[in-house]
């Protein structure tokens, strides 16, 4: 346990420093987030409409790109090597790694939600559904994507097939993110039916991202 | 305890990098690896350590715990020194005790030992290769584990520190500890076996059956 | 005391330390004259009261963009001088520059509330003010991720001057995409006419403002110096027991 | 003085500027201390950048 609690000390400390890169993904929603009015235009009922849908597509993004740091330093540096020698379940060490992970890059981006709503002419109620549907959705995310992250942790340039591994397989959670969000907005679905659903979908990826992470890990020994 | 390995082989990459290898070291004994480059030394002491798996063979631990694993038997130094160079000397060395299971107060004397305890709060960053080096060497004092792989471990070490080292090697020795040594010149130890990779794969070259 | 005394780190942490009250004293002096300016100036026969908010948005919006200037003045010391007092001056104007364009957001945004309904449009001048926004977030990502102050410094040189040259360009591209756009019902912050009445204050809070940036950036530079001086200490420090 | 129907507003836009530049001064005030703290535990050791070696004497 107090192994655990190390790691999961470390990889906090690791992601606020110098370097770490905690806030870089925040920063990019909010680019990605800003740039979509560009595109679109500046009308306001069609930016709230769309809203939700564009918060998802930049938090999906965004937690995206940061990634690939999850394993790949730990790999580069030799420190997996000695996590692989630790008394501790592999499963148990890399889903610690993830929930930090998640704390410091999909945390950010369901607190900042709200602010780029406003950007969205998203009313109050409406910044809350996005919010509420990210902190439900994000660590599925985090999660899936850890299992592209021992999959390419090999890699030299392992990026960018990680964004392609990983992207298909969030299609559920942003199909029901989304819906949950316009749920809780228009209506005319009830709120709760894709709110469970992507609940259920978290909580199958943080039992299956761990295990699929640490067979693949395991695997990928040569 | 005894680590015995029988009719190892190994292939990284789809090379054979050894075949039908054999050892055994005993508590208390010390075994160095050694051979030309690409003789397999770095491959034996990670597929000790659990990091490369076996084509064919077993590894066997007598008398080890029954509930652990080999590699969580161990303490592997590898090439690399496994620092983060935003954490300070003491988080770094801080978390791999605690994560492979040592005590707080064991780290300070570690740190002292290799001679780094003025530099604790300093961020790992302004650490030379062999101040690194000298903190993962730290690890092995700040964490007890019976089986100790060294991959070249005095590469970047200065004089002093492989006095230091050897020392350390010894004391693991007199403890009934186990070592394997990948290197290629001198470790500071007397009598210890040695295990040639190279000249076991040209011997069967020169002997077919 | 010629620039090239004040050029010296150790000269300009003697000299601001002296200057430094001085300029805080100033600040507060035109504060205080600001504040009372505001206090007495009329309304705006269009906006009613809301026309106060103005005095903190627009010398905010105006720092911003000064910000940037010093940003990229210390740029060209860096590039062509190598001076490294340029790049601490550089480094420490940036999250000032971020903090009062921050501001001019926060303001704008209420600002609008009452004119517009709504507490975001995507108005020519306030989306390129969040351009500029995100273009500080980015300098100081870029600060934060580099490890060597040298090597930073020159590689936020030359974002922050690639900064200058493309900061009228995206005005220009977000006023025309604005004007493709724009509904004709919007109001737009700020006229084109300021009565005197409202320009005095205006000019006498944007000087305060203007005296508090410097006095924040001095600060700041004088931090940075302090912070690289430790980094020395600690390679120093490790370099110094290479021995057992 | 009266701020008319919008005063909530005008009270908020002067608080957030406010809230801004203390927070500044703030971060400004405590990186200061921070790093004087930590220059003078490298002067009771005893390091200094004359000391030990010429060309620290950059910064």
């Amino acid at each position: 346990m107090t192994a655990l609690c190390a790691l999961f000390i470390r990889d906090l400390r690791l992601a606020v420093r110098v370097g770490g890169g905690a806030l870089i993904g925040v920063l990019f929603f909010l680019v990605v987030v800003t740039l979509m009015p560009f595109a679109i235009g500046p009308d306001l009922g069609l930016l709230a409409r769309m809203g939700p849908a564009i918060l998802w597509l930049g938090a999906l993004l965004a937690s995206l790109l940061a990634l690939d740091r999850l394993l790949a330093t730990d790999h580069e540096d030799g420190s997996l090597d000695l996590i692989l020698t630790a008394r501790v379940p592999l499963e148990l060490a890399v889903a610690v790694k993830a929930l930090a992970h998640w704390l410091t890059t999909g945390l950010p981006l369901v607190v900042s939600s709200p602010l780029l709503g406003l950007l969205l002419n998203l009313e109050a109620k409406a910044s809350g559904a996005v919010a509420l549907t990210l902190l439900a959705g994000t660590p599925a995310l985090t999660f899936i994507g850890l299992i592209g992250a021992a999959l390419t942790v090999a890699l030299r340039r392992g990026g960018l097939l990680l964004a392609i591994l990983v992207l298909p397989l969030t299609i559920p959670v942003l199909i029901f993110g989304v819906a949950a969000s316009n749920a809780a907005i228009a209506g005319p679905v009830p709120f709760g039916a894709p709110f469970g659903i992507l609940c259920a979908l978290t909580l199958i990826s943080l039992v299956i991202g761990p295990i699929a992470a640490a067979v693949a890990l395991r695997q990928g020994l040569e | 305890m005894r680590l015995r390995g029988s009719d190892l082989t190994c292939v990284r990459g789809g090379r054979e990098v050894f075949r039908g290898l054999a050892f055994t070291v005993e508590a208390g004994e010390a075994l160095v690896v050694t051979g030309p480059n690409g003789a397999g030394k770095s491959s034996l002491l990670r597929m000790v350590a659990g990091l490369v798996r076996p084509q064919q063979g077993q590894l066997e631990l007598e008398d080890g715990d029954p509930e652990l694993s080999i590699s969580e038997h161990v303490h592997y130094l590898g090439h690399q020194d496994a620092l983060k160079p935003s954490l300070s000397v003491r988080e770094n060395l801080g978390f791999w005790a605690a994560l492979l299971g040592g005590g707080g107060e064991k780290s300070e004397v570690a740190l002292a030992a290799v001679g780094l305890a003025g530099l604790a709060p300093l961020p790992a960053i302004y650490l030379s290769a062999g101040q690194r080096r000298r903190l993962a060497v730290a690890r092995l004092m700040a964490v007890e584990r019976p089986i100790w792989l060294l991959d070249e471990p005095t590469s970047t070490l200065d004089a002093a520190a492989q006095t230091i080292l050897a020392d350390l090697m010894r004391a693991h020795l007199a403890g009934r500890g186990l070592i394997l040594v990948a290197s290629h010149g001198p470790i500071g130890l007397d009598g210890v076996k040695e295990l040639r990779l190279g000249q076991q794969q040209s011997k069967q070259r020169t002997q077919p059956p | 005391m010629s620039l090239i005394d004040l050029a010296n780190p150790s000269r300009f942490l003697a000299l601001t330390a002296r200057a430094l009250p001085w300029l805080a004293a100033a600040t507060v002096l035109a504060f205080a004259i600001g504040i009372t300016e505001v206090y007495f100036a009329p309304d705006d026969y269009q906006q009613g009261a809301t026309v106060k908010i103005m005095f903190i948005h627009v010398p905010a919006a105006w720092l911003g963009v000064f910000a940037w200037i010093v940003m990229s003045a210390a740029a060209l010391g860096t590039l062509v001088w190598r001076h490294p007092l340029a790049d601490v001056a550089a480094k420490a104007a940036a999250p000032i520059g971020a903090a009062f364009t921050l501001m001019c957001l926060v303001t704008g945004s209420l600002w609008g509330r009452p004119m517009w309904g709504t507490y975001w449009v995507w108005d020519a001048r306030l989306t390129s003010v969040l351009v500029l926004f995100l273009m500080y977030l980015g300098v100081i990502a870029l600060w934060r991720t580099m490890d060597d102050p040298a090597q930073a410094a020159r590689a936020a040189a030359v974002l922050t001057l690639v900064g200058a040259i493309n900061i009228p360009i995206i005005k220009f591209s977000v006023d025309w995409w604005n004007t493709l756009h724009q509904p004709a019902s919007v109001l737009r912050l700020g006229g084109s006419t300021i009565h005197p009445a409202i320009l005095v204050p205006l000019i006498v809070m944007a000087v305060a403002f203007t005296l508090l940036f410097v006095t924040l950036h001095v600060a700041a530079m004088r931090n940075e110096i302090m912070r690289r001086r430790v980094r020395t200490l600690m390679m120093l420090q490790a370099g110094a027991r290479m021995g057992p | 003085m009266n701020l008319g129907p919008h005063a909530a507003f005008i009270v908020t836009a002067y608080i957030a500027a406010t809230a801004i530049v203390a927070g500044l001064i703030g971060w400004i005030v405590l990186d200061r201390r921070r790093l004087s703290r930590i220059l003078d535990d490298f002067g009771a050791q005893g390091i200094s950048r004359r000391s030990t070696r010429a060309d620290a004497d950059k910064w």
